[in-house]
């Protein structure tokens, strides 16, 4: 009888927290955006699930072994734990604070004495370890992304760089509403935090999460899926924008046919990017340096295997256990506060502002040239969103004038987008990394 | 506080900034590529040189995904 | 002629001891049955290997740097492992027993001394650390399973689960005989060894690695062994019993076509399931959890590419670690033991009662339900062992009645017994572990 | 001695006892949602429609083995 | 104006120095060599890019932790350090060579120190920590390698091995040279760098990287670089030597044809390889025995899965982390010394050495056997440089008599050249290591 | 430093040694071995009746080759 009450006692009914529930639900419902609202499924499946296993009550999937012997908070390991972190008192919360807090070595010994007690990490706490904390999982999906990268639309027209310049603003004008937020006492963002809120309108999934496991851990649930959600919803946010801020004629103006870029300008343009980087920015270097990698594998053609590998296995294995590590970090205590409202509302108003200046970048690059060389629709591409935005550029093209047809030269603008966010994260991790 | 506002604007500024720098750089410098290698190493021989050298110890996806196509091509062909 | 004399003194010929000797034979004979009798070759010609080479004398493939360094026993090392671990013996044999009893603490002074003096760990140990002592692979193979598991035949006749439930009395009896084993003082089992043994009758590879990486690692190596051997031998130990306790009526049953079961519910199954287990037996959760994360990514339709890899290139890599790892701990001093007898015996018992509930379990419900719905021959299937207990469901289905076609109505059970033993291994797991 | 067999009686017991609550359970619920499925969201449209939308960066295996059968189809009736 | 001089100071071109510049061409021109010259480019494009990265100045990618915190030395931090690592001064340089120098635990309360004061290790350090310094990725390619590997020319015409075996002179002969210019004064080698820089001859990649980060890590660099360089200039080195050492008449020579392996001969083969490591050199054990279990998986027939990932998708994703690692020892401060040039010329005439006595060998044979058997130009491929070697063989062979094909013939002393460098390798790291 | 030099040459005696002894040895075995496998194991009904049996759950890559060769040639001749 008394295993009887402890198998109901270690159930997850029993144990169910409200907000452990919320989260549940709120798993639920990344599933169904991606599933049914097709919401970049690759990434919010896992992610989704992943959020769902780590607020199984009692499973402690999210935790580490310190984490959990504190959960458990049995007395005898409090005290242990209590002495090995140079703490008086052995309460949980301030075990727990204290723990989080620790120097490396105070943090060893705790775990010393969480694993002698027989307390282990639990499965998504590790895949969170080696996939996001190393930085490896964001860099190598940005090393397949780059293998997956056409140059050519670009390299046929660098001018459309600009655009891609243009709509990184959206990233620090976010970062200026969140201080200012925080300012008002509305919210308590810090600058770390202002900046890896502001990567999200860089509408690029690795780099927002690359970024945020840097400078604001604790937000990367919310940061993670606000990128996804909004990259996802691009066909709907940008539209209004775009029509908004260009006329029936603007939308209608034809572009010349991109000229032949030769194998060779395409090998060398990621050398060229590498070295670029190098000698300005060292802080993009490992973002940049990968997607830069995989492009050259792409694009030399001798070392086919591994460009495939890079696109296939190895970036689709890396995206399992990305997702399913983001997943980890969607707990009660950190995404169900205010402050991931202010982050979903800052993201959407990052979107916007990025979209509006690519536009109206290129409606001034026309206006200094005297010509009407650019159509302002692919404007919009420039936030990256690869090749969602590229596509909606495209979509008003052709409302406008059935014959035109943009996708070619909204690439262009779209992958400098990449770029141009890349560069944002590099001078943010600089600056307040 | 006055603090916090004052570092956003600076990152803003500086990053932005710099942003525009690099893009503009890059602009430019892709330009002179182009311009070189077309001038000096157009594809033409040396592209096609190296191709067959290189051992395609496996298929790789691309030539795989066209083979396929064109079969499918040539299979609804031979259907019809 | 010194270095001759060492070249000797170290080669495999002068140091191999007899348990080694004997266990490369063992490895040899797992070959053999994976290669020529078509013994679950994916997983035992990876063991099989792998056993040989964890028993090559002298190259420590298999052994800690901290083992290595025993093995060797220079003198100064030992009084420096000593004084790590706090012991005043410089015996080797007393250093490795304090070690594998030592806090963790001691555990990393101990590594430190063997890294100063040169001596790292064997390369299969490190697989093992990586795949198996973190639990990763075990439940990347469940994922992989998980998208490879089709629910249509279970979805479409639910009551087939009660066969999968019933089947897994098999674990259960296996865990009595085995501490009745212990209580006539013919073995020497604890109840964590009890457990991890009745596992093997839940006839699932992962569950059985998994179970017995956490309860009794020490048997990790004989009871993988047992498990894939008995999964290969099904059909030999199977059918006997099935002829035994069913009528040529009975095994005449023909069953009512299944229905067609729709996208949307082969969605939700795995949702559901994940639920339950959260609300029920979170300690089940690790593996279910990603079981149904494998078979919503296969079902879901919208992130193919990451199912694709989940059933192909990332279970080929993990199980070609997982085959390694195990393969290590066929050392002689753990499985040249009467354990493994015992092991083995209990083993193939524990399929023989899991195959007779499960036909029983399947006679009973015709009883209940007063008609003849169910061929208790599908009943069998439910002790998991997938697809092949189906298929012998099918071959007996078909010997009785050529126009008999049961393989897709035992599926149903087969995949029932996969849920049924892994939650099995959750109550073990919440009440020995 | 007695103690090892009582935990090994209970663990049955317990263990046995919850694999059939589980799997009841399981099957009620099944039968549950199957039927508001069946009932509130039959496959029909919304099931067709996410399928084109997803974008199937690399043909995924399934449908590769489905076309290299008809291939290999049509190459039998092709050669005889 | 501050922020701005900070990001120039930060800046790679403020930064740069003469040595990572000239690392960074070095880069260029392998990358050179790899896509216009084809120079093993599946290896040669991720070095070449690995060092271009590691040599980006302030971004510190190949440097870990402590090394990161000593390159920026602030001086709170260097005063920890100091005092982690028991030393009385702060000096940079000296706190670096007490690190290197450093015991496990003190190399522990560095790494401490140095997380602590948020410096992190760079990527490629993590990478080539993973993949190199666990000496897995070499193991892993070479159970690729394995896999790929046909023995069927080879159990055709055993004796072949011979020549595979007088190849390996190139290895021994080259650690005489190496120690010879260190008694001369010209260079300054250890024995164990003698070592690492004779396995260059065995022209047989994963070995000498493995060897190399067992004996000799500061080398690796110039080592790898130098064994793929000239495994590409194979079809160069080799055809003088061969056509010097041969009469026209032994060119044209004709062998007969090999006869049918079976199925059993092949599978038994890597087992038979595998027993005799065990029994006479458990050193090569490691890399010997995964390209034995490669060999297996490839030959049984009844893990087709498990051999096309180890030939596909596994090896893709090892060659790249291992390219990145390799190319992240290429330090200035290692690579441009005059040891690098020793290394560059000791390799080349180790290809000489072993070229001209697999030649020499094949005649020695010939003569042996009173007969004329043997093309001696199959001895040029005892080198290994699968499938290189044996193609150049097959070239000479042709230029003498137009329908002499020697290319099967060559497979022989191909393959046995693996094995002969890998024997190589076990001998040197029993002796030196 | 003489010493470094005799070291030089021990590894060169013993390591070229030891490597002819173990590929003498590996001659003889592998002669050994074909004799016996050709005498009490040849191919015939063993090696094929294991293959069947093994569950191709994946169409291994090189039946594929095979088979796309084989379509492509099919191809080719229908073109043609
Ligand atoms: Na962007
Ligand atoms: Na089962
Ligand atoms: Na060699």
């Amino acid at each position: 009888m008394d295993k009887l009450l402890e198998l109901w006692q270690a159930s997850g009914i029993y144990n169910m927290q409200f907000g452990q529930l919320t989260m549940i639900i709120v798993g639920l419902l990344l599933l169904f955006l991606a599933i049914r609202k097709n919401f970049e499924p690759l990434l919010l499946v896992p992610i989704g699930f992943g959020g769902i296993m780590a607020n199984i009550p009692e499973a402690g999937l999210a935790f580490s072994a310190v984490e959990n012997a504190v959960h458990f908070a049995q007395p005898e390991v409090m005290q242990a734990m209590a002495k090995a972190l140079g703490l008086v008192s052995t309460d949980p919360h301030e075990v727990l604070h204290a723990y989080h807090g620790a120097s490396a070595a105070a943090h060893d010994a705790a775990v010393n004495v969480a694993q002698d007690s027989g307390y282990n990490n639990g499965m998504l706490y590790n895949f969170y370890t080696v996939a996001i904390a190393s930085g490896a999982a964001p860099l190598l999906i940005f090393m397949g992304v780059g293998a997956m990268t056409d140059f050519g639309p670009l390299l046929a027209n660098p001018k459309t760089l600009f655009l891609g310049a243009a709509a990184q603003f959206g990233i620090f004008a976010t970062v200026l509403g969140a201080v200012t937020l925080s300012m008002l006492g509305i919210m308590d963002f810090s600058i770390q935090d202002a900046a890896a809120i502001g990567i999200i309108g860089g509408a690029d999934g690795p780099t927002a999460i690359y970024v945020a496991s840097m400078l604001a851990p604790q937000l990367l649930g919310a940061i993670a899926v606000a990128a996804y959600s909004y990259m996802a919803l691009v066909p709907m946010i940008q539209p209004p924008i775009m029509r908004a801020l260009t006329t029936e004629a603007e939308r209608k103006i034809s572009m010349v046919q991109l000229r032949h870029i030769s194998k060779n300008e395409k090998i060398m343009f990621p050398i060229l990017l590498l070295i670029l980087v190098a000698l300005l920015l060292p802080d993009a270097a490992p973002l940049l340096g990968m997607f830069c990698f995989g492009n050259l594998m792409r694009e030399c053609g001798v070392v086919d295997r591994l460009s495939d590998t890079a696109q296939n296995a190895l970036i689709n294995i890396v995206t399992i256990f990305l997702g399913l590590s983001v997943g980890s970090k969607l707990s009660a205590d950190k995404f169900l506060d205010v402050q991931t409202l202010g982050i979903l509302i800052l993201g959407v108003v990052a979107f916007g502002i990025g979209t509006a200046c690519g536009v109206m970048m290129a409606k001034f690059m026309n206006r200094m040239e005297g010509g009407n060389a650019i159509n302002p629709l692919i404007g919009s591409a420039g936030v990256s969103a690869v090749p969602m935005a590229a596509r909606v550029s495209n979509k008003l093209g052709l409302e406008a004038n059935p014959q035109n047809f943009l996708l070619m030269h909204a690439m262009g603008p779209n992958v400098a987008g990449v770029i141009g966010s890349a560069v944002a994260a590099g001078v943010m991790i600089k600056f307040v990394g | 506080m006055q603090n916090l506002l004052s570092e956003g604007l600076t990152l803003m500024v500086f990053g932005m900034g710099f942003v525009f720098v690099f893009l503009t750089l890059l602009v430019f410098t892709t330009r002179g590529m182009s311009a070189l290698v077309t001038k000096y190493a157009p594809d033409a021989a040396p592209a096609a040189a190296p191709k067959p050298a290189a051992k395609p110890a496996v298929a790789p996806a691309g030539n795989n995904d066209e083979l396929i196509a064109v079969m499918t091509a040539a299979v609804h062909k031979f259907r019809s």
